[in-house]
């Protein structure tokens, strides 16, 4: 047994074949393999398919409303910057409902790792458009096909100064792992978007889609070149794989913060003293 | 003993602003209608404030403001104020001016008046000091040529706790109530508590954050409780409705979580700067599904103090939200108060380290299962939106779903052994009960402290839940009347629904305006 | 007649899912705990489904289902499925076989059972038709095999309606009602809604848009209402908290909206695929200050189709905003139903066309000002969720504000003109009156038509605002025993809050699951 | 007296000396020199001193909540598509309360025109930081002065396929009478984000440092290039003034939206058929 993996049965809801089981395994490998305390770590999520990990991994967790991980997040890892804070959900979670904290959340960098789970459709709800699924795309509600321009949170990201903006697909567990540890160890915001199949209600972006509309960005590629990641996160010929952008160096949002300018103390664990606040009356 | 109560317009600069200021002998925290002496300082103020003025009212302000024709009927004293500003070196001088006149006026002495000006200025240059000293002895000055004002009684009294405004004193509270995070977002008029924690977040450890929104303020206020931290979220009643998904969240999930909701008057963006108390049914019935919670309604400075501390323990000792509900007219009133101290009680932690294997719904221990924190011991704490076994896993099971539903509930009946208790003023053989929450206290107290009838008014200082002890106020009451903020009765009704109680008069005011002391005596009054 | 109800989990495939088919000489709208005939057809699902085994119940499944020590004390029956389905040629073929084995079951003609699935697949490859036919054969020749079922009766009927699911009846009235404008953000149990309306859009001249969130929905229902559309806006409790904020908004803009509030419990996420009556709290009191509402009620297919067509004509009439309040057993339990047709009348339009100096908020009109749209006319429309003036701009004036949260709030008398009636079922002459809304309609109607008691049900349809003649059917009553799917009691609150009614048994349930009829027979029959 | 301009004296809200007079002026120039027609246009605006605007052009207007000044404007044009639609509100307004919306918005591509006066702070509620407050400005929330990254409405709307992204500065007026024609003629979402001193909250951003602090793109300048106009969304050294980005020819969501595909009839002036439904039953 590796830490992460409960020492009992559990009953997994995904379908047979959808892609989360591949994620879930690289987020335990990668979260082994980093050796990082289980104690010590919070995922916090929304709701959805994806947003149901935290539920199967054996961690502390917060399984909040659907589109509010982030928030949850972002404040855990706030009052107790110790915690290893993982937010993961779907594409609908937090992009659609969620998209305001998606937004504002980059610009806090808070030092937190941000997992989206992307299939481009709604799962749980049985297969309405999400905010990434692409144009022509029948849904039960988008009748004729999907007529909005998806979302695209890579570039979103990259607008806004994310300093680590990656995309894996959960078909590639060694690549997946590898980018899972590099998100969680990147200091400050990482996104991490993960190209999902979703076997039961999205027949168009199969696996094989995935396969064939997907490359490995190379050793040629430099992640530190903006405007290059930008270009990449436009291209809608062939999705790149891989860190599109990461710099380091940009102060977190818990090191700019002005309780934790001078003093490193998690808030949670610092004492206050009555009489002092006695004497503002 | 000072009160003061500003009353302006939802825009940054100019419109009809009036500050209230109340001195008294006896310490007062009413709204009066009928002003003693009213400065006018601008055009159309004074139309506004007609009403306002009695056959005794001295009204000080210009020719160019008030006409000679509607000089006529009242008592004017010409205070040429454009004029001695521009002397003094501007417009802003004219505080000054005022405060000198009105020093002059209560007879107080010039010099301790000119200290105090030293020492508010001292950080800036010293020419604005001088300057500040000039405008200070032109308003002084202007006085001794006017007839002098006989009717002013001097009385010397210990002084009591600082001048604080309503916003402050619910910030203190929170302070004592271990507040160390606030996520929230600007709105009228709960804006200040934000502001007064922003202030001392670095001397009191508190992480001030402005969120992107109010639904992000109170998932994060959320997720701070979650992490070991007493969060506040400070919001108005369109954030606040905002927050209603949220607040199901702390519910199921038993998350605690402090919300000080601060009312003016709706629908929607309504009267921004003015005040009312017509959220109280958002409060009882927000947030889809069943869940209990905790309403506070602070009447006073002091009670926005002590029973925001309260508001954090009790959200941590029985892990529900807790709703502080107050008003613009409350949060923006000043006044000095009886003194008070906090102890350390509302301090007090009712997180537990967790062993392995831990139950974040352990079903055993009755309805509060004991809270753990992530890092703090080996056990795992898994909090969940769904309904959820003990351990914190989603689940479909009937009978689990009954029993978390029924912990859940059962928590009020505890709640109730805390009940923060109501206050009677007034003669305890009455024969009418008044009945209020909130900053309808210091009108309905004066009301009872001067009246000759066998009123007595019943506070309420927490407005949910209510136990039944309370019903032997109502019993012996020949009559209830309730008086209340808003246009529908919301409290009235509260009262029935929960206790039975047959309300016979409801006195109720929606116009965006606090009760008047005079109007209190004249509504009631016209009961009988 | 034909009524069907689904139970299942919140995951995409797996999990213990039912479907419960009640086939009956006379139309039926409730759900039974007891099973006439089950089939169990995969693993775990007999021990979920046990509790629901009668005396005479007959399980039909395969020994590895139901091991042989359980299938000791029931009347069991193998059918040897997998096997079969294997043969037809795959598992997808198992429902077809089963379909088989029920038509040889309840002596169906095997013929119009075969011309159905040909037409029911036509569109499909010819051997797909094949090979279900064949698998039909095979369902339908196993029963011959076994003993044949006696006790089943069979009577002719001349045909309802369409068989419908809830979902489906509040979308037809939706469009009875005029809709032409759909926002929503997807949410079980109201997705289906938006679902219907998204594949009758084209030909119903619907514009359906899926939002970005729920609070974008509701903002953009009001705008298209305000530019002369009848939108309407589908969610589920969660997604209706996040409205409130845009609930007031309608309230003082007087901007009408129709919300379909599908109920599921709470709180929070809690059971997303079950069914509560919790949410009516939530319903009544949403919104931050005060403004009118109505919410409609519906407890059957017919009621959900009449209603909603109501609801936008109510909407429009009187500038509100219209609550339909349903719950995922009323909307995914499917049936046949009594022929019932619409008229016009919800399509009536109560639009003006404007001239010039159009004043939206129109004081001399009484409560309802004329409501222009822009571009109708020469008038400006101009809503404004600040307090206004006449005209729809921002004032701070007293008066002015009380004159117009006067005449919003007077729309509530005005409502209660068009009271949607309340039906009586059961004796005239009864001791014991029960009342219920919504989905518990059709236990508590066939409870009355079959007890020996004098027990009378009464069904509100129309839960806010209640009129005061309701109490007429109180006052004959013994005793009062209010029947709901929640745990806190909120109808039983309202109706003393609201009619000052005693009630004197409040029966609630709130696992998840609807009430059964025989539950209902206990419950009632163990109060006396 | 012009179109748009009331025939009677009114009282407006704002303080001397800010810039949302100048922004008043120049729409109601622009609308008046475009000759359109006061009765078929519609401001919505959500809450803030800029969302005071619908007050004050007389016409149609729904001022509705705080942030949610767009989604009105999206619907309502949609309904009615012979409507001309501008949502107008502030930085706070629309990129904070209604940051999702906007987003969103983007991709859907309404034929509609989104003014954004941005004075990096919140005006109404007294100063607080907006999401386009510069580092360091202290206010009364941000004592220390703000430390989150600002938001950039024009980097964002150009990584979601905005078709029209520009910005404007209050204090020229001619310019900004120009943009904003040109915003109201683009067909689809047109966003113009204008700078806006606000004289009583913002003693940073004043007059005198947007003169400063901006320059006007020339006719060098290629409003068809992507990746030049990410880059000059980017800059901050200098701001640029004028269309960072144009392009044609995008299909609006009016257009594309199945019930006007084959039929441009406003769905509020169809009519229903009663036995058409009556069939379902
Ligand atoms: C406020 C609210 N709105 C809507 C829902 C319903 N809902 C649950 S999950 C979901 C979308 C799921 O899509 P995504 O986030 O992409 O996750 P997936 O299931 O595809 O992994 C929705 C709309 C909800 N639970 N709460
Ligand atoms: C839901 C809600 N939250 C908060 C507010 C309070 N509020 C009104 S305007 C405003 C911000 C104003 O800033 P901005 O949009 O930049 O406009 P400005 O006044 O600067 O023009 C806020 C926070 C509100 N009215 N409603
Ligand atoms: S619905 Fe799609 S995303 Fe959800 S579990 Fe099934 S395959 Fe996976
Ligand atoms: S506060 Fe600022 S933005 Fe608002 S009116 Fe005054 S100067 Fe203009
Ligand atoms: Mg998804
Ligand atoms: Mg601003």
């Amino acid at each position: 047994m590796i830490n992460f993996e409960f020492n009992r049965e559990i009953d997994i809801a995904w379908c047979p074949g959808c892609g989360n089981f591949g994620i879930r395994k690289a987020l335990q490998k990668a979260l082994q393999e980093l050796g990082i305390e289980p104690a010590m770590t919070v995922l916090t999520s929304g709701i959805g398919q994806a947003a149901k990990m935290p539920q199967y991994v054996d961690t502390n967790f917060f399984n909040g409303l659907h589109g509010r991980g982030l928030p949850l997040a972002v404040a855990i890892k706030s009052v107790n910057p110790e915690l290893t804070v993982i937010a993961e959900g779907g594409d609908g979670d937090m992009y659609g409902e969620g998209g305001n904290h998606f937004i504002h959340n980059i610009r806090r960098n808070p030092d937190i790792t941000h997992l989206v789970h992307n299939n481009m459709i709604y799962g749980l709800t049985k297969g309405q458009g999400s905010p990434t699924s692409m144009p022509g795309l029948k849904t039960t509600v988008q009748i004729d096909g999907v007529i909005n321009e998806p979302f695209n949170p890579l570039s979103v990201a990259l607008s806004l100064g994310a300093t680590f903006v990656a995309r894996g697909f959960s078909g590639d567990m060694e690549q997946l792992t590898e980018l899972i540890k590099a998100a969680i160890t990147h200091k400050g915001y990482a996104l991490l978007d993960i190209f999902q199949p979703c076997v039961s209600f999205n027949k168009t972006n199969t696996f094989k889609w995935y396969k064939e509309n997907t490359y490995y960005l190379d050793s040629d590629h430099d992640p530190a070149d903006l405007s290059k990641a930008f270009d990449l996160a436009l291209k809608k010929d062939k999705y790149p794989l891989g860190i599109l952008y990461k710099k380091e160096g940009l102060e977190t949002f818990e090191e700019k913060t002005p309780v934790y300018r001078e003093n490193k103390t998690p808030v949670i664990k610092r004492k206050r003293d009555i009489q002092r606040v006695n004497a503002l009356i | 003993y000072l009160f003061t109560s500003p009353e302006f317009m939802s825009r940054v600069r100019g419109g009809n602003n009036s500050v209230e200021l109340v001195l008294s002998s006896e310490p007062i925290e009413s709204w009066r209608k009928i002003i003693d002496i009213l400065f006018v300082l601008g055009p159309e103020s004074f139309v506004r404030m007609k009403p306002r003025l009695g056959k005794d009212t001295l009204v000080i302000s210009e020719s160019k403001f008030v006409s000679s024709e509607e000089q006529k009927d009242i008592n004017f004293i010409e205070l040429p104020l454009t004029e001695l500003s521009k002397e003094a070196g501007g417009q802003i001088y004219g505080n000054t001016i005022i405060f000198g006149y009105i020093c002059r006026l209560l007879g107080l002495s010039a010099e301790s008046a000119r200290d105090s000006i030293s020492r508010k200025f001292a950080k800036l240059k010293d020419d604005v000091i001088q300057k500040n000293l000039v405008a200070f002895d032109m308003g002084y000055d202007s006085l001794a040529k006017e007839a002098s004002i006989k009717n002013i009684s001097k009385v010397k009294n210990k002084p009591l706790t600082k001048v604080m405004d309503g916003s402050t004193a619910v910030g203190i509270g929170a302070l004592a109530g271990g507040v160390n995070y606030l996520a929230s977002y600007p709105m009228s008029p709960s804006t200040g508590v934000m502001m007064y924690l922003a202030r001392k977040g670095k001397e009191f450890d508190v992480l001030v954050e402005q969120a992107e929104d109010e639904i992000a303020a109170l998932n994060m206020v959320i997720g701070a409780w979650y992490a070991g931290a007493r969060g506040l979220a400070t919001t108005s009643g369109g954030g606040f409705a905002l927050m209603c998904e949220a607040l199901s969240l702390s519910g199921i999930t038993e998350t605690p979580c402090v919300i000080h909701l601060a009312q003016r008057p709706g629908p929607a963006t309504g009267l921004p700067t003015r005040t009312e108390q017509g959220d109280l049914n958002l409060a009882l019935y927000a947030g889809h599904g069943e869940f209990p919670r905790i309403i506070l309604s602070p009447g006073n400075i002091k009670d926005a103090a002590l029973l925001t501390s309260k508001a954090f323990r009790l959200a941590d000792k029985y892990q529900v939200p807790v709703i502080i509900l107050t008003d613009q007219y409350l949060l923006d009133s000043m006044s000095e108060t009886e003194p008070f101290e906090f102890d350390e009680s509302a301090l007090e932690s009712f997180v537990v380290e967790t062993k392995s294997g831990y139950l974040r719904y352990d079903l055993s221990k009755g309805p509060i299962s004991p809270r753990g924190i992530p890092g703090f011991g080996k056990g795992f704490v898994k909090a969940d939106s769904d309904e959820h076994t003990e351990e914190g896993l989603i689940t479909e099971d009937f009978d689990v779903r009954n029993s978390m539903n029924e912990k859940r509930l059962a928590k009020k009946a505890l709640i109730l052994q805390d009940y923060q208790d109501a206050q009677l003023y007034g003669p305890d053989d009455y024969d009418r009960l008044l009945v209020g929450f909130g900053s309808t206290y210091g009108v309905l107290k004066e009301y009872v402290e001067t009246t000759d009838k066998k009123d007595t008014f019943l506070y309420l200082k927490q407005v949910y839940p209510l136990p039944e002890t309370l019903k032997k106020y109502f019993e012996k009451a020949g009559e209830v009347v309730v008086v209340e903020n808003n246009a529908t009765g919301q409290l009235a009704a509260l009262l029935k629904g929960e206790l039975d109680i047959k309300v016979d008069h409801n006195i109720l005011k929606y116009s965006g305006e606090p009760f008047s002391i005079e109007e209190i005596e004249d509504r009631i009054g016209g009961l009988s």
